[in-house]
């Protein structure tokens, strides 16, 4: 069912875990659908330099949360917001068509957490 | 690592005496039954014989069994036969909201197509009240269908109460016995129904075949028609070692069943009690009224596909009723309608036995799950240990 | 006295390549294909690749391939699937007079449930005009339903040139296949069909399995509703086992074609010459667009159940349109439709070969025919010798 | 399906064939039920001396019309009108339930032979 890609990220998920003093929290999902994710990132100088993140769901969920942080890591925050569903399950080598609508969430949740970042620290030109 | 099967809830290995009575009929004995020479008349007498057995026991005569291709078919011919069959008497029919979805969704689209359905809800240990089908019967009701047994949470419903109230008020009464066939005792008169559905692959049978028990005098329209078949109720050539091998796993089980159920309701308890030790953990279903070989928790701010994964890869073959596995989005339709919540009801799991398994496996299974449990908790974000 | 089996068009053996391909489905790879773990991915993949060969050798996309319980529910569900489907659309149905019962009784039904329903006759070869189809039909018309070849005759219709009338006219059109899957070469865009039924204890592949073809696009409302399988077009438990054997079978069919089309020919020309010497004798069906393995013909004066029973003792398996042998009171609709009178359908006889069958049988079977037809003629009221 | 009595008495039907002269015949049936059974019989001092059959239709059709005429040689006319479709298929050891009906009509033949030969001889008293 899921590539060996995404078994190796569900077996052994990279950055569970989280930030204490986070510069930015995003939070996706709901328990309802049966997937929560959560990510925290820490940035500096506009590039992210740690992302953790907590995930109540399935296989997939788990797989995406953790492969968005290795993804994430080391971008500038608008190249991170470039990262969608789709190229998580690209990295992951593809994703069950089921799973692609309800357990793809990560990169929503990573936008939410630079979304949350950008509120805490306006840009002041 | 050698697989610890415990998903006999779902489906189970056909046992090698199965096999081999339903070999001579794959290529020795291959004639249609329909056809009036030696290969056809002795496929014929290898039906009517499974017939018998089956028959035999349930308690029922020959002509009240119709073989179908398993307990969906078996299920839909019964609600849409007899929909059909007496839609001028009347268009209501009643259900229970934790029926399989073979019922539910066979009374689901007879709604769509203008017959009345009303839903019984159940008690938080999956209990249908039979004062409550008492209540929903109606003038116009001609079909009550509640399952014998939960197959996600082991209920067993008290089948022999409904049926003498739905016997009194005139109306039939149609109980799902996919999950207790081979693994209860069965007898139709005991059981008050006019008619019942078992499926051969869920007690050590093949795959693609089922039966339906027709009290006599209750008409059906078939669900597939064509030849003369089944007493006209149910057309196509039969699948002569299939319906072979029902019987024949049937007969073994009944034969088997005391001593299995001893052996079943050991591990089950031993399960149950190892699994209630994990913190956050809530046992669904009746404790009292359940199947010897079901075994379903909750263990709460986890779901249950990446649990049951987790088991895979400790060579444990379990089930959920996450909506992860079943692809919609909402969990387990049973375990919401005995009001858990969504959250909680994402991580079931449910651990069913069979005549195999073996206290070794208990033991191993119990030393996994905590393990797994606790590492899905601690990268939950719902988990505040 | 070993058999001769001539009654290929009723059922054919299991070939041993494909009980062998069954096996492991049976007991090792047990799983349910729903279930996440090892044993049901497995099974899964099975199903997978039986699917995928079977809509390769029909030029269809996988997930157009729906398997089922066989010829009678394939074609049950493609017509009872798209007329409740497409009810609000129009309520009008087309098909023939010499269908197969599994589509005559099926759209009867539907007629007893408000549809219309137009049939078309054929002419005396068994032939449906395409020019007839044109001009039944409607603004309403949702279906047409034609077979591919008869099972009695063995006439093959110009199933193409009625598609591209059928498509023309912006309604859905299904064959009833189960006479030429394993046979024909089938290609769905060449025979311009939107559905297509088959199954595979025609073609040496297991009872109780068959498979329907759906364009996509085209809606199906389920027979069977419950579970997920088969993209919600047909719940159960699948049949892995069956579903297997129905792929290796049609693909050792497909890759022996020509050179078995050839053998059956052969034989079959042989005994329809041989037949025709018999005096007062009648063949049925086309000498042209004839299934290579159907001979049919009709001795006057004598009933067909005598004769078949005459057959047997001599070791000879075949089949007649007789109303003793369905027992209804009227002979082959078949026949009749192609305008025999009922006492000459009475003593049809159908003789189906197969690949096994030689020479030697067929000059064997045509040294005991004439003696038989004689002995039951002499004692016939109607025979004035 | 059918008993080794029926079995035996289609294999080797007794009695087939037609009486010239015959005193009475009788025939029931018809094309389109696929079944015609036609009764010759022959009489003397109101005891039946001899009876033959010709039969189309199936294999208890030919079996009930073989064993009937052994039943009814040597029987008086009143005797031979008891006989009943129903003994025929005892003398037969039981016929399929789908036979019962339309293709165990000999009795029915036999008395139309013997109404037929009392039609020809009425008793002058
Ligand atoms: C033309 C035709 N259609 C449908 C069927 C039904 O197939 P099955 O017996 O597999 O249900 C048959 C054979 O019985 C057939 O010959
Ligand atoms: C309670 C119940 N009813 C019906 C079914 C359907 O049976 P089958 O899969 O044989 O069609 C099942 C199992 O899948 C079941 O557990």
């Amino acid at each position: 069912m899921y590539s060996d890609k995404v078994m190796d990220h569900f077996t052994n998920p990279r950055n569970v875990g989280e930030i204490a003093n986070a510069d930015g929290v995003g939070e996706v999902g709901n328990a309802r659908c049966g997937d929560i994710m959560k990510i925290w990132i820490k940035v500096e100088d506009g590039i992210i330099q740690d992302v953790k993140f907590k995930t109540f769901g399935c296989g997939a969920a788990i797989a995406t949360s953790s492969v968005i942080t290795e993804m994430a890591i080391g971008k500038t925050l608008d190249e991170a917001e470039e990262i969608t569903n789709k190229s998580v399950a690209e990295e992951l080598e593809g994703l069950p068509p089921l799973k692609m609508h309800c357990s793809n969430l990560a990169a929503d949740a990573l936008r939410a957490a630079i979304e949350d970042y950008r509120k805490k620290h306006p840009i002041t030109a | 690592m050698s697989e610890i099967y415990l998903d006999h809830a779902a489906t189970t290995p056909l046992r090698p005496e199965v096999l081999e009575a339903m070999l001579p009929y794959f290529n020795q004995e291959f004639g249609n039954p329909s056809s009036v020479y030696g290969a056809g008349r002795r496929a014929h007498q290898a039906l009517d014989q499974a017939r018998d057995t089956v028959a035999d026991l349930l308690g029922a005569k020959s002509e009240e069994i119709i073989f179908t291709s398993g307990g969906s078919e078996a299920a839909n011919l019964a609600i849409k036969g007899v929909a059909w069959a007496y839609q001028t008497k009347g268009k209501h029919i009643i259900t229970s909201a934790i029926e399989h979805h073979a019922v539910l969704d066979a009374v689901l689209w007879l709604k769509q197509q203008g017959f009345e359905v009303t839903i019984l809800p159940v008690d938080e240990e999956g209990f249908v009240d039979p004062q409550s089908v008492q209540e929903a019967l109606r003038g116009d009701t001609i079909l009550v269908s509640i399952m014998h047994a939960n197959n996600e949470v082991g209920t067993i419903q008290p089948i022999e109460d409904i049926g003498a109230i739905v016997r009194a008020h005139g109306a039939f009464f149609h109980t799902d016995a996919v999950q207790t066939a081979g693994i209860l005792d069965l007898d139709v008169a005991e059981l008050n129904v006019d008619l019942l559905s078992l499926s051969a692959h869920k007690f050590y049978g093949p795959k693609g075949v089922g039966a339906l028990y027709v009290r006599k005098g209750v008409r059906l329209d078939p669900l597939i028609h064509g030849g003369a078949q089944e007493k006209r109720r149910r057309a196509g050539t039969e699948n002569v070692a299939g319906i072979v091998g029902l019987a024949k796993a049937f007969e073994l089980a009944q034969a088997e069943r005391g001593e299995v159920t001893r052996h079943l309701i050991q591990l089950r308890d031993q399960l149950l009690q190892g699994l209630q030790a994990i913190p956050h953990t809530k046992v669904n279903g009746s404790l009292e009224r359940r199947l010897p070989n079901n075994v379903n928790v909750c263990f709460q701010f986890i779901e249950g596909e990446s649990l049951l994964l987790n088991l895979d890869l400790k060579g444990i073959a379990g089930s959920s009723g996450s909506a992860c596995t079943s692809g919609s989005l909402d969990p387990s339709h049973v375990l919401l309608a005995m009001g858990l919540s969504h959250e909680i009801a994402h991580g079931s799991l449910r651990l069913t036995l069979g005549r195999e398994n073996t206290q070794d496996q208990v033991t191993y299974v119990l030393e996994e799950i905590p393990i797994i449990v606790e590492r899905l908790r601690a990268m939950s974000p719902l988990y505040n240990a």
